[in-house]
């Protein structure tokens, strides 16, 4: 395989968790940037926090798109399903925790088992959901699950079982734990950083142990051709269906950390505006890089938040992704990623053959991103 | 010889159109057969049914059973309305007329695609996908017998056509198929490629166990690697026999100069 | 033919903009604190169906700002204010607020249209540790201690200058015992402030023995297309009066189809209880002559200096009557220039306890802070009336109730809800 | 004169290689076929003139100007018309839209009641839709909407396809009688007794190749061609 | 509840309420599915033309002249000229492409961003009303209910415009190009059909048909930025429940969902908006294909 090690830059998470000598170096160099921004600026540090969350929205959504070929517009659902199943046992379960466990302890414990019980109703949701959606493929996909997606907006808003509190949403705050004399607020910056930073790295190594196991490796080839991959006894729909359900779930963990991060369990959380954040960061990434999402949400907020710092362009910020979303589908499908791994075959010479078009210039206008080397989701262990 | 595939009056209709009508063939174990016929002869339509992408109007598909359970008394099981993950995993693979590969992957994970497909560790969401020392061991294995061993990690879609269509065979044979469906393994191969495929085609068929079915145009290779050919004309059975007995054919020679004598 | 309601900020927006962009960096550096401006942060609905309320806020406090500016600033501080948009979500209000706290420094905050954001917004003032001054947000429990209501999220930091909720219902509580229905229906957003609305306003007219019975509800969706659906609905039921607590955008939409509709000959009585909130910014006329609005602040009572001066000076420049949010925001700013003067600095805390108690006077009148952070000021009903000097629908006649709250407690004596007062 | 000249084309589906190399010429007037058997690479010839699959390398000339890369109907604007192996007769269009749409594309069209004229059979389907046509009616619709936009170059696919005999004789009477109004005609065919009525040259192909050209006359005396290329007989035979 | 019993609830002003909530829908749909029948594209932004058409509409009849049907049409002509521009920069490059169908999908989103905010930027944030034509400015009783008289204009409109658009796709050549295209692109421009214009040109009418039905609707409902994004959802709603590329099913799965959105809110208190995309769904699984199927049907 060709050498990894300047790939690696772009897939600093990747890297951060594998073995190897250079991806050590990385890996430790990673974990020290994270470390010391711990200490940076509080907004620095929720900006960040923020981008975490949404990296992992995206890693979530992008297992389905990238990896077997399925856009869906509706994964604000299981973004919401995990808000809101925090919220909901913060709010009706708390007072109770705090009765059984002592006032101490309570919130931590609420928060865990709020945060599980958000990932098992995201899961409950995406088993029917999903089962019927893999059904159907390319824009009829994106329609079924935009229109999932939208029955749980308005179940949210019109709220018939009265638990989600309808348009205004649900408050949430983590509360204090006190343990012998020392008390910290889980909802603190620097201690929700942390935990956003060990959940979401968890998580993202266990998304790409599934893309590197058999089972991600046969969900690549449904992507390139789902017909052949049945034609080897692949059940095509059973795959697809498993990878909506693990899909979904990363999607409910990043949900349920935005709920604590955002202190409310707001109904737009599943609205498909949102899932379209996902799409967006996505594309801007590069949907057939395992990193693609993950550096198209770093571009996604900190754009934004640059834009911010200007309130006049900030009023029309939707403009500038537009257009870049445009620009890049256009112009450069292969995305953000695409492009750092051909400017790096451009600088160092590391082209292979037959890669002298880059990616973006497959022969008969079918500019497929996949026509690149280096793949990053493509890439094993073995080196 | 034991039977190993058999369609008992296959018909495929399309409205109006008869695609495959009424097509009753066995195809004997370790036999290279040949299906030819002319365009719109309903070769494809036929292949089709077989592996289960289409639902036959009606007639039914019979295919060795691998593990033993079987329901009709010889060995075969009924598969005329399996999915084509189904059929595959009874033992029927086919290599496509037009390429049809994982060309985003390497060579080398194209076949651990179907390696893993064959073992069956394909819902195994937690080790490595190039931890199983054994599927390794067989993709090496595999990549020797094809001859593809020197490009295992170029990605597919740099390759050139013929190493293309090999690599559609590699796919096909790596899940140890009982009987292998090739569709026209040469279409739009050069000279050189087709001496190289139709090689490597007697080859796989002195190495390995397998029954081979190939639809083919080229007629030097049909006559060269054919044990039978089995002539369609208009869905229906034409001819059936040695290469020898339906070459000289005067039905089939007319099916395909045409003659208004017909 | 066709009504606008459109914001002419924008230009202004920029430039302050540019200020903001340059102070943020030299405030990186410095790490904030030791500036020479004071710095106060403003959250409001500049995009979006209720655009308007935000854009009258701007209005109002930029006037303010340039009156203190113009008149030695606050202790010889000039005061800088930085404008955000909510969107009216409640993620996102909290989003700037950080912003605005950790990045920009900001020395107060106040805003917030919406009551389901404030309620979001309210326990993070206290997290960040900033005052909050809600001008215009009306959810009573934003200033009902935390504990009092299940819904209840006040806090030392959330204060609020404009009456609220409670406040509001009570004098249409008032209202209602003077009019001749007996049947009562409501057609209101579908959030909390649609559903406070209704409950406060049964609740209220029971505690004050008003005859009424409640025969009809509907709450579509905010920025709900077509209201027609549910004005069928209502009329079905006949009843004598409707209240609504409909606003922005969806009240100019309501208006124009119940119109449509016939719902004025149907209806004897409409109560707006935010129609004076759109009705005055915009040229149109929305709200029909003779039915009953409410508002918070009233630009011809009291009248005494201060209030004529206002609305003289904010007619002179924006050719309108000032609204009561922009009143509210124009307020926020004196109120925190006043605290800051005596607390001597922009301490944070010093500020909150400056305000808590605080007893003030603006173009609204006297009023002062209760102990739940809520300004006493009194509910305003009256008759929508168009005034040509004016060329603007005004209330006339219009009452006054003073929202005692102890009376106001005892109307409620027998609910579970809490006045916020 | 040389109406229509391919020089030494290459045309690819993809990465398939379907022709290497293939040249060959038209005269004006003139009737010229392609013959070879199924996947020799007549069709994607055709498609290569007509701009449906370009070639990758190589030239095409039709009066002398290259028209390989112009698109499919700046190509039928010069005179160009395709009836294709597949007849693609517009399903949801009834016979007469058919007609009138090719006769309205056309710069210098021929009426399309003279169409009628020449396939009486199509006269009473004029409101058929086209897919409730049969095959040999799909057949006289494509053939007839190629000719009423009157082209120079007239390119026929296998159109004796899966007719009925009494059909290709009514065919070639009006092919014929197109030629004898100086229509040049490249014609693909594997019913080779219907091209060697028709044409005076022609070329037979294999494997994406051309294996031999000459008159129909040289072919005709070559068995072993006909054995080779256009039967099933053996090859090494 | 029986249905005996629901049917006396029903009031004449529900129904014609309905099915003027069920024309202004179909407006926005017919262009929609037009579209994607031909071109296969799935266009995200139609709803943003849609509301263009309503903001040039209303600018045209404060701005220029005051005459309202002069506006409706120079919203529908001006949207026309911004769809054909779209198609003709962003959406023509992709049609090549293999995944063609999402790319078109990502990039007509971008669209949606980008008028959404430019409407924006002109026109501001806060809402407008359109005033109906004058000639119909006037409340209709009907069965002791009482609505608006541009609502029976309304309908009547997309009446016609089914009708005209219906007759303009069989029965004209122009229509037949159409119809021939989107069954065999190929073949169509073997024949001499410059494909890539005729695509142009059908984006062209199916963006005058979302400004159109923007203008017309002005009147009905107020007039913000936020509108796009909700009548595009409607739309989709609409358009898979008919069959995507149906005009037809665009119709009736309109007033099917006009009349929910009618009568929902007298039936059901909670849960009412989640119906219409229960219907989708249940479209797509059973029949994916729509109630009604294929281009000029």
């Amino acid at each position: 395989m060709s050498a990894t090690d300047t790939g690696g830059r772009v897939r600093k998470f990747g890297s951060a968790v594998a073995d190897g000598w250079t991806r050590e170096r990385f890996g430790l160099l990673g974990a020290l940037g994270l470390v010391l921004l711990a200490f940076g600026p509080s907004f620095q540090i929720y900006l960040f926090t923020d981008f975490l969350v949404v990296a992992l929205f995206a890693l979530g959504f992008n297992l389905l798109y990238g990896y077997t070929g399925l856009l869906s517009f509706g994964h604000g659902l299981f973004y919401a399903g995990g808000a809101y199943g925090l919220a909901i046992v913060l709010r009706d379960l708390g007072p109770v925790f705090a009765d059984v466990v002592g006032s101490g302890v309570a919130p931590l414990v609420t928060f865990v088992v709020g945060g599980l019980v958000g990932l098992a109703l995201v899961v409950a949701v995406a088993v029917p959901v999903g089962w019927l959606s893999v059904r159907l493929e390319e824009i009829y996909f994106a329609l079924i699950t935009l229109a999932f997606g939208m029955i749980g907006y308005s179940l949210i808003i019109q709220d018939p079982a009265g638990l989600t509190n309808g348009t205004d949403g649900i408050i949430v705050l983590l509360g204090s734990v006190d343990v012998g004399g020392e008390s910290f607020r889980i909802g603190a910056r620097q201690t929700y950083y942390a935990l956003t930073v060990v959940v979401v790295l968890a998580a993202i190594y266990g998304v790409w142990r599934v893309v590197n196991s058999p089972f991600g490796t046969v969900c690549k080839a449904i992507r390139e051709s789902p017909d052949r991959a049945a034609a080897l006894g692949i059940d095509v729909r059973h795959h697809r269906w498993m990878t909506f359900i693990i899909s979904a779930a990363i999607v409910g963990i990043a949900g349920v950390l935005r709920a604590g991060l955002a202190s409310v369990a707001s109904p737009g959380l599943t609205h498909w505006s949102t899932s379209a954040v996902a799409v967006i960061a996505t594309v801007i990434g590069g949907a057939t890089y395992f990193s693609g999402p993950i550096v198209g949400a770093f571009i996604f907020l900190y754009i934004r938040w640059g834009i911010s710092r200007f309130p006049t362009l900030d009023a029309y910020w939707e403009l500038f992704f537009g257009a870049l979303l445009i620009g890049v589908v256009l112009y450069f499908k292969a995305g953000a990623v695409g492009g750092l791994l051909l400017l790096r075959d451009r600088l160092f010479g590391e082209g292979r053959a037959g890669g002298d078009d880059g990616p973006t210039q497959g022969g008969g206008g079918a500019a497929e991103p996949g026509s690149s080397g280096d793949r990053a989701d493509d890439r094993g262990d073995d080196s | 010889m034991t039977t190993v595939l058999k369609t008992e009056s296959l018909r495929k209709q399309f409205g109006e159109l008869t695609a495959v009508d009424d097509v009753s063939i066995e195809i004997d174990d370790g036999d290279i057969t040949s299906i030819i016929g002319p365009n719109g002869a309903g070769k494809t339509t036929f292949y089709n049914l077989l592996t289960g992408v289409l639902q036959p109007t009606a007639g039914s598909i019979w295919l060795r059973s691998g593990d033993g359970a079987t329901d009709d008394g010889g060995g075969l099981r009924e598969i005329t309305d399996a999915e084509p993950h189904e059929v595959a995993q009874a033992g029927l693979s086919r290599s496509y007329q037009i390429t049809n590969i994982f060309e985003g992957l390497t060579v080398r994970e194209n076949v651990r695609v179907a390696r893993i497909s064959h073992e069956r560790t394909r819902l195994d969401f937690r080790s490595r996908a190039t931890g199983d020392e054994a599927i390794e061991a067989d993709i090496e294995e595999l990549l020797e017998l094809t001859g593809l061993t020197d490009i295992a990690d170029t990605p597919c879609d740099t390759l050139s056509h013929g190493e293309k269509r090999t690599v559609e065979i590699a796919l096909a044979l790596a899940i140890e198929p009982d009987v292998f469906l090739m569709d026209e393994p040469t279409a739009g191969m050069n000279p050189t490629e087709v001496t190289e495929i139709v090689s490597l085609i007697r080859e796989l068929d002195a190495d390995l166990d397998a029954t081979f079915v190939v639809t083919e145009h080229n007629m030097d290779v049909v006559t060269d690697i054919s044990d039978r050919i089995v002539v369609l004309a208009e869905g229906s059975i034409l001819a059936d026999g040695t290469p020898d007995d339906v070459l000289t054919d005067e039905r089939v020679t007319e099916a395909y100069l045409g003659s208004d004598s017909v | 033919m066709s009504s606008e309601n459109r914001s002419s900020v924008g230009r202004r927006r920029f430039l302050q903009a540019a200020g903001a962009g340059t102070a943020v960096a030299l405030a990186g550096c410095s790490g904030g604190g030791g500036d020479d401006v004071v710095r106060l942060g403003a959250t409001y609905i500049l995009s979006g169906f209720a655009s308007l309320y935000g854009e009258a806020a701007e209005r109002g406090l930029e006037m303010a700002q340039s009156e203190i500016n113009d008149n030695g600033g606050i202790d010889g501080r000039d005061v800088e204010v930085i404008v955000r948009d909510t969107e009216a979500s409640a993620d996102t209000a909290i989003q700037q607020m950080r912003s605005l706290v950790e990045e920009d420094n900001v020395d107060g905050l106040f805003g917030l249209d919406s009551s389901g954001v404030a309620q979001a917004v309210a326990p993070q003032a206290a997290e960040l540790g900033i005052p909050y001054m809600i001008t215009h947000a009306a959810t009573p429990f934003v200033t009902s201690p935390e504990g009092e209501h299940e819904n209840s999220v006040g806090n030392d930091y959330v204060f609020r200058d404009a009456n609220n909720l409670a406040q509001d219902m009570y004098g249409a509580a008032q209202t209602a015992a003077e009019l001749d229905a007996t049947e009562w229906a409501t057609i209101g957003p579908d959030y909390a402030f649609g559903y406070e609305t209704w409950d406060y306003f049964q609740d209220f007219c029971a505690g004050l023995g008003v005859d009424a019975e409640f025969t009809a509800e509907q709450f579509p969706p905010l920025t709900t297309g077509d209201y027609t659906p549910y004005i069928s609905s209502i009329l079905d039921a006949e009843p004598d009066a409707v209240i609504t607590p409909l606003w922005g955008a969806d009240l100019t939409t309501f208006v124009g189809q119940a119109e449509d509709a016939g719902w004025f000959d149907q209806i004897d009585h409409t109560l707006f209880s935010v129609g004076m909130g759109t009705d005055l910014a915009s040229d149109g006329s929305p709200l029909p002559e003779g039915e009953y609005a409410s508002t918070r602040y009233d630009p011809f009572v009291p009248d005494t200096e201060a209030n004529n001066s206002f609305r003289e000076t904010y007619y002179e420049e924006h050719e309108t009557l000032p609204t009561y949010n922009a009143e509210g925001a124009y307020r926020a700013l004196y109120l925190y220039k006043e605290a800051i003067e005596s607390a001597g600095g922009t301490d944070p805390d010093a500020i909150v306890d400056e305000f808590t108690g605080m007893e003030h006077s603006g173009p609204v009148g006297d009023y002062r802070f209760s102990e739940k952070n809520q300004a006493t000021v009194p509910a305003i009903w009256g008759t929508v009336t168009y005034d040509d000097e004016w060329e603007s629908n005004v209330l006339d006649p219009v009452n006054v109730y003073d929202a005692n709250p102890d009376e106001m407690a005892d109307a409620l004596a027998d609910s579970d809800l809490p006045t916020g007062v | 004169m040389t109406i229509l000249t391919v020089d030494d084309i290459d045309t690819y589906y993809g990465n398939s290689h379907v022709l290497h190399g293939i040249s060959l010429e038209v005269d004006e007037g003139e009737v010229v076929t392609l013959l070879g058997r199924n996947g020799a690479g007549k069709t994607t010839t055709m498609r290569s003139i007509v701009g449906a699959s370009p070639p990758r390398s190589g030239s095409i000339t039709y009066r002398g100007e290259e028209i390989a890369g112009k698109s499919p109907d700046e190509i039928n604007g010069l005179g160009i018309s395709l009836v294709p192996e597949d007849r693609r007769v517009f399903p949801t269009l009834t016979v007469h839209e058919n007609l009138r749409l090719a006769h309205n594309l056309a710069s210098d069209p021929r009426p399309v009641a003279e169409m009628y004229e020449l396939f009486p059979a199509l006269d009473p389907l004029r409101k058929n839709d086209g897919q409730n046509l049969s095959g040999g009616e799909q057949q006289m619709v494509s053939v007839a909407r190629a000719l009423v936009q009157s082209p120079d170059v007239l390119l026929l696919d296998e159109p004796t396809e899966g007719l009925a005999p009494v059909i290709v004789d009514d065919l070639r009477e009006i092919v014929q009688t197109v030629v004898d109004e100086n229509v040049t005609v490249l014609l693909t065919e594997q019913n080779v007794d219907f091209a060697f009525d028709l044409a005076e040259r022609g070329y037979i192909m294999d494997t994406g190749q051309i294996v031999f050209d000459g008159t129909v006359e040289e072919i005709r005396a070559r068995d072993d061609l006909l054995e080779t290329y256009l039967s099933v007989g053996s090859a090494d035979a | 509840m029986s249905l005996s019993s629901l049917v006396p609830l029903i009031g004449v002003s529900d129904v014609v309420v309905g099915l003027s909530l069920g024309s202004r829908l179909f407006l926005i749909a017919v262009g929609l599915s037009l579209i994607f029948g031909v071109l296969g594209v799935l266009n995200f932004a139609h709803g943003g033309l849609y509301m263009l058409g309503a903001y040039v509409t209303l600018a045209v009849v404060t701005g220029v002249i005051d005459n309202f049907w002069i506006a409706a049409l120079a919203g529908a002509l001006a949207v026309g000229v911004v769809g054909a521009a779209i198609e003709f920069a962003a959406i023509r490059p992709l049609y090549d492409r293999i995944d063609a169908d999402l790319d078109q999908l990502i990039v007509t989103f971008g669209f949606v961003l980008i008028i959404h905010e430019t409407v924006r930027f002109v026109w501001g944030s806060g809402s407008y009303s359109v005033d109906p034509p004058a000639l119909f400015d006037f409340s209709v009783s009907l069965g002791g209910s009482t609505f608006g008289a541009y609502r029976l204009v309304v309908i009547g409109l997309a009446v016609a415009v089914l009708a005209g658009l219906w007759l303009f796709i069989t029965r004209t050549y122009f229509g037949s190009l159409v119809r021939g295209t989107s069954s065999d692109r190929e073949m169509a421009s073997m024949l001499g059909v410059d494909v890539p214009r005729l695509y142009t040109a059908v984006f062209f009418l199916g963006s005058v048909l979302a400004g159109l039905g923007g203008a017309l609707s002005a009147p009905l409902q107020s007039t913000s930025p936020a509108l796009g994004d909700q009548v595009i959802i409607d739309a989709f709603i609409v358009v898979v429940i008919g069959g995507l590329g149906s005009m037809t099913g665009a119709f009736v799965g309109a007033m099917l969902i006009g009349m929910m959105q009618s009568l929902g809110p007298q039936f059901i208190s909670a849960g009412s908006i989640a119906i219409p995309f229960l219907a989708m769904v249940i479209v797509l699984l059973f029949r994916p294909e729509g109630l009604f199927g294929g281009i000029g049907e």
